[in-house]
């Protein structure tokens, strides 16, 4: 299987998204805009369509039903975003791009990933840029409310940024659906099922003693023994368990029909542990720069305040009357 | 939903079943569709706070691109990367924001078009 | 004699210009001036240790590696033309340090550091043996003086500046790009990486012919450029008009002799052949520009524009006897380098000193001095009849030997015939024309003479006395003179001092020139390296032709 | 000890071509005799030193602040000493030239294939009859002016005074190294040392623009003439290899020139030394003021009298009489240099007489009146008789010294007058009559009265014109000239000092005012001086009896001095060498450079041996000068012989004669226009080329550059748009450059470009 979608379909439906965005991106003339969502929403149909169609002629399974509405959402919701004039508006949509995301997520089964993002993104940042937007906007003026300043209202170069952007989706498409096939799949089960489990469990007897005292096969003074090496003495292919009493020193082996069913390494364990196993200077790095981050937006948004001598001077004599009482009173 | 929550308790048990390419490239073509419908907006839109809301686009992009790898070789470094990401995204957003901010008090107009000191 | 002087004379302005950087403002004429008297010492010994009779062995020589993969070390050592040139250097520091005490007011601390540093780099360039020290110091002599001319020069610095350091810069470039194919080509004749310029100049003479052409132009790109050659000559009159009077001296006493140096010390050993095809070129060059600089000389109302454009007109002479490439030509060449820095240092600073009492250079303003400033007048004088080569100073005997080398060097002119030792590079001809230099250089010089010494005493309007400085020369500016003048008299009446020190490299680089290394013959090769006796392993090139063989 | 016979047999063997056919080959004869050159006592180095010293020394009294006349003695004495010095030196001579050497100059060696070679050129000394016979005069009057100064500029007691003095000391030891110097460079040495001495008094009065400007022309002048010698010089030592003449002129090479170019065979002779004496002539034309480069000896008066009297008359402007004499061998081997010295000599001076009738400023006459005699002297040596030229050199010298003067004293007097038409009859004023009779002397030597010495000198040279084929033109010409001289001579001397008293002072006021005007007579130092040098133009009419020498057949001091010397050539045209031809039966008798004579060559016209015929002959043009100015220009009714009808200082009876001529006198008067020919034709153009120059210079040469300084700015302008500023600008560019960057990977990768 050469390639996963025809390319001419492909083609077309960039064709079909660049001319939509290209049109739809904030101009004088409203009636494009209208046209241009018309146009990208056809596209999307298009790549829906077209995906769903070629993956079913190709005899493999289609993702997870939940996947298209989530698609479509964050794709629609993206493109309001890049086209709404209004700032808060794309704002708005941003948060929808986030959820829609995290939908899909989900159904990569990063389910922490997908609720942090909401918490962090929708929660955080994008309330924070909520908050720069009110500030950093001027008050629309009286006479007309719905005044959209020029800046929001007409897009910069829309043709060639759309062209520059959609060729290079078509690049990248292409080459993802060239190469998405070749990629190496974990064929074996035992082995996916080995590499899924992975060797997060050994790595984790404290866990696994909960989980098994949880599940009550340890009883007092056992728990997994472990290995020289500290990790837990746990066959993971033959779903056996060695399990020690502590106080006699005494070893058993469980069964792989013992093996509790909660006894599984889940996303959390598996995030966790390859963050802080496999990447802990890297945590290192990210905490420098989100604090780096926070003293310079600190240092960048104080406000200098650079007064002209002699006002310096009138506001000096100012506090100075305001403190003296008899200013005071003639003030007052 | 059925289908949804198995995926969410199969994420429990540790993905016994790794993506097949065709669900690969519908994860994989929407997370470039986002890319690009972010780079489009910030060539496209003037205002400085849309443009870097189009680079969290990006971000969403390349984090859904991570994630849907990471699903497919069964590991949890996709998603270690995307919290990076997110790490990166935050710092963006607190950095742009004062910068924005700053810009937006010395030309009181939110134009990136304003700046064009450097021109030659 | 002990390397240890050698480097004396580079660490010790280095070490001053550290001590005036960091020391006191007020101090930092004291600190410069002491550091400038204390060079001096380390000059004398190496002068009183030299050995003459072995003029041509770098004597003094030391090298401790530095990139050894690509065989570039720290290699120092003298020969009796750079010692001499050396001397010439360190001589002029405490003298352009003197001429600086009035004249610059502000920030003196970065003007004598870099004097300083300036001064080291010059004896790094002469006292180099290795290609990359000296082309580092080669090129490093420049940022001192375009700090000097953009930061203490007059009105039209920011050009001058500009100007002086790009063009020297670009025809340095090109210099680096012939000598990096030299080293390039020994070391695939060698089999080893070296920038020894002994063992490069022994064994680069057997480049084809042709390589040796594009070799030969991309180095005199930066040497003309730097001497400077006639077309090549547009930056000089603006960064000396520019310079302060320190500038301008150190730019006409050593700088420029950077260039003909490099010619005679990379140029022709280098590539002999080609320099004897190119030499005719070269002398219709600088003859053209003996006298299309002496003739804009003649209606320069600048007079230190006049006086760099006769520096012009005066390296023409040097060129001159290096493209002759006999013994005469070559001794009168090295003799001009030295004397020509004496001179017209010497009016430079007189130029200066008119400078400082009147704010302009401009001859049409000032003029008649001799009433008021007879002792001025004098060394004005002194120095006019050095510089026109009136015979007894020494401007005489380096001409002499420049148009003789230009006869010598078509031999039909001599009644015996003896070609080969006299080169056949130019002819009677050149001697002619460049010979109408001198009636040139006497005009432009005496009308110069003749307008701001002689005549009714004129001053600018704007005239009033200088608060620091007495009418005439004041004693501090007289010491100032006297080394120059003295030097100017003693090597007018013995030039011989300085032929015969120089007499054995010149013999050698006449020799080695004249004698054709085409076509490659391995066993004459290694007769050639153990005669120069600064070969390296010599079993390293002992079979050329099967290592050239790729 | 002065023990070796350098040169005697090769002298003999010069003095004429007769003997040099009956020996064998010369060549092989001279090779033999090579350099074999005594050494000198060092005392003789005192000739040198003490003017040195002196010069020196009144440096040091500008140093010191002196205001006495201690420079003035200083020199005189130290002239004084070297004249002694000299006379010694003369004494103690024996005929065998020697050189002293007082320290080396310039010596390169040359390693070269055929052997080591040398350039020598010693700080050393040559002396022979000839540098004997030259420093007699030049050190003696040297003495004799600087006495005369020590009054004369006795106004500017001061730094002004030790500076004309210690200039007068440097010209003395400039003028001993250029004609005691043993090689080509020594001599170049002092040359260029007279000419710096010469710009430097002649700039005396550096506030006066004339002055300076004169001096500055002086210099610049004479340097066009240096750069011949200077080329001669060098292109003497390319092609014999050597500098010096102890081996120069026993060169074997030259030896066997001389004698091809002495039988008229010059094809043997290379085109190359055919061009030194050609060049060196060029050098001696510059020095001494001849026909294209004369004109700045006359703008030399500027100076102070006795430097004119001292340079510009009697000894350095003799040098380049001196360097001809010197090469004189060399000058023989050019088919054209002599024949063109002896035309630009005859031209020069019939040129300058034509001018000096018309000058009324009397020490221009005078100087016109030198250029014109130094005409003769290179007319005399190139109508190859050498002894004539040096015979007038030196009667010139003292009776032109004497002129000069006594012009110097007039003016002195007269507050700076030396407008002939403003002063007359000084003959009769109070105390003038030492100055009178200095003048009339120094007059009838210049006028060629009989039995003066300038009469004999002047026709020794007139008489040899006539014998030497070809040159009978020049010989008229010279007649002619002669009688020039006698007239314009003596219109200076009947309208000054003859005639009603009447002067008008001057615009040099020395303490007296303008109304109440005494001239002061001279004092005791000039007039003294005067005296002497009156004495000594007499005595050297002398000359021309005594000194004979019957082994070398000559007859009288000069030529026995010159015949001893290098310059010791006589022409085989003169009646004595055809009678020695004729006794000896020689075939070659009468041949020579000029091509070959069979019979005695007689006067013109008037017939006879124009040796003898010639003392009447110039006497009778002397004659008819002087009447006709005394004619012309004399006073009414002077000793009732003479009816001249002058009444007055400003008019006489030439006046309405010259305004029949129409602009011919006015135009001698200006010149004949030369010096506005000369920038005309040379200084203008070569001015307006430079201005060209320096406009290309500053268009051309350096546009070029600043061009190519400007293609990177040039690029960076059509590139700057590119750089909006606009950030967004710059995305676009990145991702554009992306997007194509990734299309292009990716094509290659379709098509398979890439494993």
């Amino acid at each position: 299987m050469d390639t996963i979608i025809s390319p001419i379909a492909l083609y077309l439906i960039c064709v079909l998204g660049a001319l939509g965005i290209a049109a739809a991106l904030p101009r004088r003339n409203k009636a494009l805009e209208i046209t241009g969502g018309l146009v990208f929403a056809a596209a999307i149909g298009l790549a829906v369509l077209v995906l769903g169609l070629n993956a079913t002629e190709s005899g493999q399974p289609l993702p997870n039903y939940f996947f298209y509405p989530f698609a479509i959402l964050a794709l629609g919701a993206s493109a309001r975003m890049i086209t709404h004039p209004r700032p808060v508006y794309s704002a708005l949509y941003f948060i929808l791009t986030i959820i829609a995301s995290c939908g899909m997520y989900l159904l990569l089964s990063a389910e922490f990933m997908a609720f942090a993002l909401v918490i962090i993104y929708a929660g955080a940042i994008l309330i924070t840029y909520l908050f720069v937007i009110m500030l950093a906007t001027q008050a629309p003026s009286s006479a007309s409310e719905q005044f959209i300043d020029e800046t929001d209202s007409v897009a910069r170069e829309p043709v060639i940024s759309c062209v520059i952007g959609f060729v290079l989706l078509a690049i990248l498409t292409t080459a993802m659906f060239r190469g998405v096939s070749d990629l190496p799949t974990p064929s074996d089960p035992e082995t996916q099922m080995a590499l899924a489990q992975d060797s997060v469990l050994l790595n984790l007897p404290r866990k696994v003693d909960r989980i098994l005292d949880r599940a009550g096969v340890l009883q007092d003074h056992e728990r997994v023994a472990r290995n020289e090496d500290g990790t837990a003495a746990i066959d993971i292919v033959n779903r056996t368990i060695t399990i020690e009493n502590t106080d006699l020193h005494t070893v058993r082996l469980l069964d792989s029909d013992q093996w509790p069913d909660k006894l599984a390494a889940g996303n959390l364990d598996r995030l966790g542990y390859n963050l802080m196993h496999d990447h802990p200077m890297t945590i290192e790095i990210a905490g420098i720069i989100l604090l780096m981050a926070m003293l310079g937006a600190v240092v960048l948004a104080r406000k200098h305040i650079e007064l002209e001598e002699d006002l310096k001077a009138a506001q000096a004599r100012k506090l100075g009357d305001s403190m003296s009482p008899t200013a005071g009173t003639g003030n007052a | 939903m059925d289908h949804l929550l198995h995926s969410t308790q199969l994420a429990q048990l540790a993905f016994p079943e790794a993506v097949p390419a065709v669900t690969m490239a519908h994860y994989l073509f929407v997370s470039a569709a986002m890319f690009v419908m972010g780079l489009v907006g910030f060539l496209t839109r003037k205002n400085m706070i849309v443009m870097f809301l189009c680079t969290e686009l990006m971000f969403q992009g390349a984090g859904l691109a991570l994630i849907a790898f990471g699903r497919h070789h069964l590991g949890a470094d996709g998603q270690t990367f995307v919290i990076f990401v997110l790490c990166v995204a935050a710092a963006e957003a607190a950095m742009a924001l004062a910068l924005v901010v700053l810009l937006f008090r010395h030309k009181e107009t939110l134009s990136a078009q304003a700046w064009k000191e450097l021109n030659g | 004699m002990n390397p240890i002087w050698t480097l004396l004379l580079i660490a010790l302005p280095l070490i001053g210009a550290l001590m005036v950087a960091f020391g006191r403002e007020d101090r930092a004429y004291g600190a410069a001036m002491r550091t400038m008297l204390v060079t001096l010492i380390p000059a004398a010994v190496m002068l009183w240790y030299f050995d003459f009779t072995l003029g041509a062995v770098h004597q003094g020589a030391a090298s401790v590696k530095w990139i050894p993969d690509l065989g570039i070390k720290l290699s120092i050592g003298t020969d009796a033309i750079s010692l001499l040139l050396i001397v010439l250097t360190v001589l002029l520091g405490p003298i352009v340090i003197a001429a600086s005490k009035t004249a610059i007011k502000e920030d003196r601390r970065k003007y004598y550091a870099w004097l300083l540093v300036l001064q080291a780099a010059m004896v790094g360039v002469f006292a180099a043996r290795d290609l990359m020290l000296f082309y580092i110091c080669f090129e490093f002599t420049l940022l001192p003086m375009f700090i000097l001319i953009r930061c203490y020069g007059s009105t039209n610095r920011v050009a001058a500046s500009t100007k002086f350091f790009l063009y020297t810069f670009t025809g340095s470039m090109m210099t680096l790009a012939g000598l990096i194919y030299v080293v390039y080509f020994v070391a695939q004749q060698t089999g080893t990486w070296t920038l020894d310029i002994a063992t490069l100049t022994a064994i680069a003479p057997r480049m084809p012919v042709e390589h040796q052409a594009w070799v030969l132009l991309a180095m005199l790109a930066g040497f003309a450029v730097k001497v400077p050659l006639f077309p090549f000559h547009t930056w000089l009159p603006l960064a000396h008009t520019e310079a302060p009077t320190a500038g301008s001296v150190i730019l006409a006493g050593v700088l420029l002799k950077l260039g003909t140096y490099g010619i005679l010390r990379f140029a022709i050993p280098i590539t002999p052949d080609a320099f004897i095809q190119y030499a005719p070129a070269l002398g219709v060059l600088s003859v053209i520009g003996i006298i299309y600089a002496g003739l804009i000389c003649w209606v320069q109302e600048d007079i230190k524009k006049l006086v760099a454009y006769s520096s012009v007109s005066h390296l023409g002479f040097c060129v001159l006897g290096l493209a002759a490439l006999n013994v005469s030509g070559l001794s009168g060449s090295v003799l001009y380098m030295l004397s020509h820095g004496l001179s017209t240092g010497g009016l430079f600073l007189m130029i200066g000193f008119m400078y400082e009492r009147y704010h302009t250079r401009d001859m049409r303003a000032v003029g008649g001095l001799a009433s008021k400033m007879p002792v001025w007048t004098f060394f004005m004088i002194f120095f006019t009849m050095a510089s026109v080569g009136l015979p007894g100073l020494n401007g005489f005997p380096s001409e002499v030997l420049c148009l003789i080398s230009a006869f010598q060097s078509d031999a039909s002119w001599s009644a015996a015939h003896e070609a080969g030792a006299w080169g056949t590079t130019l002819g009677p001809w050149f001697a002619v024309f460049a010979g109408t230099g001198m009636v040139i250089a006497a005009m432009y010089l005496l009308i110069m003479v003749g307008k701001i010494c002689f005549g009714p005493l004129r001053e600018p309007d704007d005239h009033h006395a200088h608060e620091e400085l007495p009418t005439d020369l004041s004693r501090r500016e007289i010491w100032t003179l006297i080394p120059l003048a003295v030097a100017c008299l003693v090597f007018g009446l013995k030039p011989n001092l300085l032929l015969d020190a120089i007499s054995d490299p010149i013999n050698q680089t006449v020799a080695a020139a004249t004698t054709s290394q085409q076509p490659p013959q391995p066993e004459h090769h290694i007769d050639q390296a153990e005669d120069h006796a600064m070969i390296e392993p010599t079993d390293t090139i002992s079979n050329p032709m099967t290592e050239a063989t790729p | 000890m002065i023990n070796t016979t350098f040169l005697t047999s090769t002298l003999a063997m010069l003095q004429d071509g007769h003997a040099v056919d009956t020996h064998a080959p010369a060549v092989t004869h001279a090779a033999t005799q090579i350099a074999e050159v005594g050494t000198g006592p060092k005392w003789i180095l005192l000739i040198i030193g003490l003017p040195f010293l002196t010069s020196i020394l009144c440096g040091i009294y500008a140093m010191i602040g002196n205001k006495t006349k201690l420079p003035a003695w200083t020199v005189v004495a130290g002239s004084g000493i070297a004249f002694l010095t000299t006379l010694a030196m003369y004494m103690s001579f024996d005929g065998t030239p020697y050189t002293v050497h007082a320290f080396d100059w310039i010596q390169v060696h040359f390693s070269s294939e055929g052997g080591d070679k040398s350039m020598i050129a010693n700080f050393s000394f040559y002396i022979d009859t000839l540098t004997i016979y030259w420093m007699l005069f030049v050190t003696g009057l040297a003495t004799l002016i600087a006495l005369y100064a020590s009054e004369y500029m006795s106004h500017d007691l001061g730094t002004s005074y030790c500076r004309f003095f210690g200039a007068f000391g440097l010209f003395v030891f400039s003028m001993a190294c250029l004609v005691m110097g043993d090689n080509l460079l020594m001599l170049y040495l002092g040359w260029e040392g007279v000419g710096l001495c010469s710009y430097l008094l002649i700039g005396y009065f550096y506030k006066k623009p004339e002055a300076v400007a004169a001096a500055k022309k002086a210099f610049i002048v004479n340097r066009i003439g240096d750069l011949g010698l200077a080329l001669g010089v060098y292109l003497t030592f390319v092609h014999f290899g050597s500098l010096e003449y102890a081996v120069l002129f026993n060169d074997p090479t030259l030896l066997g020139y001389i004698e091809s170019a002495k039988t008229g065979d010059f094809s043997a002779i290379p085109r190359m030394a055919q061009w030194i004496p050609l060049l060196f002539m060029v050098g001696a034309f510059g020095k001494s003021a001849q026909f294209p480069l004369y004109v700045w000896l006359p703008d030399a008066m500027e100076g102070p009298t006795p430097v004119s009297a001292l340079i510009h008359a009697a000894t350095m402007v003799t040098a380049g009489v001196y360097l001809i004499a010197r090469t004189y061998p060399m000058f023989l081997t050019s088919e054209y240099a002599l024949p063109i010295v002896a035309w630009v000599g005859t031209i020069t001076a019939l040129l300058s007489a034509t001018i000096a009738m018309a000058q009324f400023d009397i020490k221009r006459i005078m100087a016109y009146s030198t250029v014109s005699q130094l005409g003769y002297m290179f007319a005399g040596l190139g109508v190859l008789t050498p002894t004539g030229g040096v015979y007038h050199v030196l009667t010139h010298a003292f009776f032109k010294a004497l002129l000069f003067l006594c012009c110097g004293a007039v003016m002195h007097g007269f507050a700076g007058q030396l407008d002939l038409r403003k002063l007359s009859g000084l003959r009769s004023v109070k105390g003038w009559g030492i100055v009178t009779l200095g003048m009339f002397i120094g007059c009838i030597n210049l006028a060629g009265v009989p039995f003066t010495a300038g009469f004999f000198s002047k026709d020794t040279i007139i008489a040899e014109a006539f014998v030497t084929p070809g040159a009978s033109m020049i010989g008229w010409i010279l007649l002619f000239t002669a009688g020039l001289t006698a007239y314009y001579t003596f219109r200076v001397f009947f309208r000054v000092f003859t005639g009603p008293v009447e002067y008008h002072a001057g615009e040099e006021h020395h303490g007296d005012d303008g109304h109440d005007f005494h001239p002061h007579a001279p004092g005791w130092a000039v007039n003294s001086v005067l005296l002497t040098l009156t004495v000594c133009s007499i005595a050297a009419s002398g000359l021309y009896f005594v000194g004979g020498n019957k082994d070398t057949h000559t007859k009288h001091y000069a030529q026995t001095m010159v015949m001893a010397s290098t310059a010791n050539y006589e022409s085989p045209y003169s009646k004595h060498a055809i009678h020695a031809a004729h006794d000896s039966h020689d075939p070659n008798a009468g041949a020579g450079p000029r091509g070959t004579i069979d019979h005695e060559l007689s006067m013109p016209i008037i017939g006879g041996d124009p040796h003898k015929v010639m003392y009447y002959v110039s006497a009778v043009f002397g004659v008819v000068g002087i009447l006709l100015a005394a004619l012309l220009q004399g006073p009414k009714g002077w000793q009732g012989l003479f009816i001249g009808g002058r009444t007055n200082a400003a008019e006489c009876r030439m006046d309405p004669i010259a305004r029949m001529c129409g602009p011919i006198p006015k135009m001698a008067e200006n010149k004949w226009y030369v010096d506005e020919i000369y920038h005309m034709i040379l200084v203008t153009p070569l001015r307006i080329i430079s201005h060209i120059f320096h406009w290309i210079d500053k268009l051309l040469v350096d546009g070029l550059v600043n061009i190519f300084g400007f293609l990177p700015r040039l690029l960076a302008w059509i590139l700057k748009p590119s750089q909006s500023g606009v950030l967004q600008g710059y995305a676009v560019s990145m991702a554009g450059g992306v997007t194509i960057l990734l299309l292009v990977v990716f094509v290659i990768i379709l098509q398979g470009g890439v494993a």
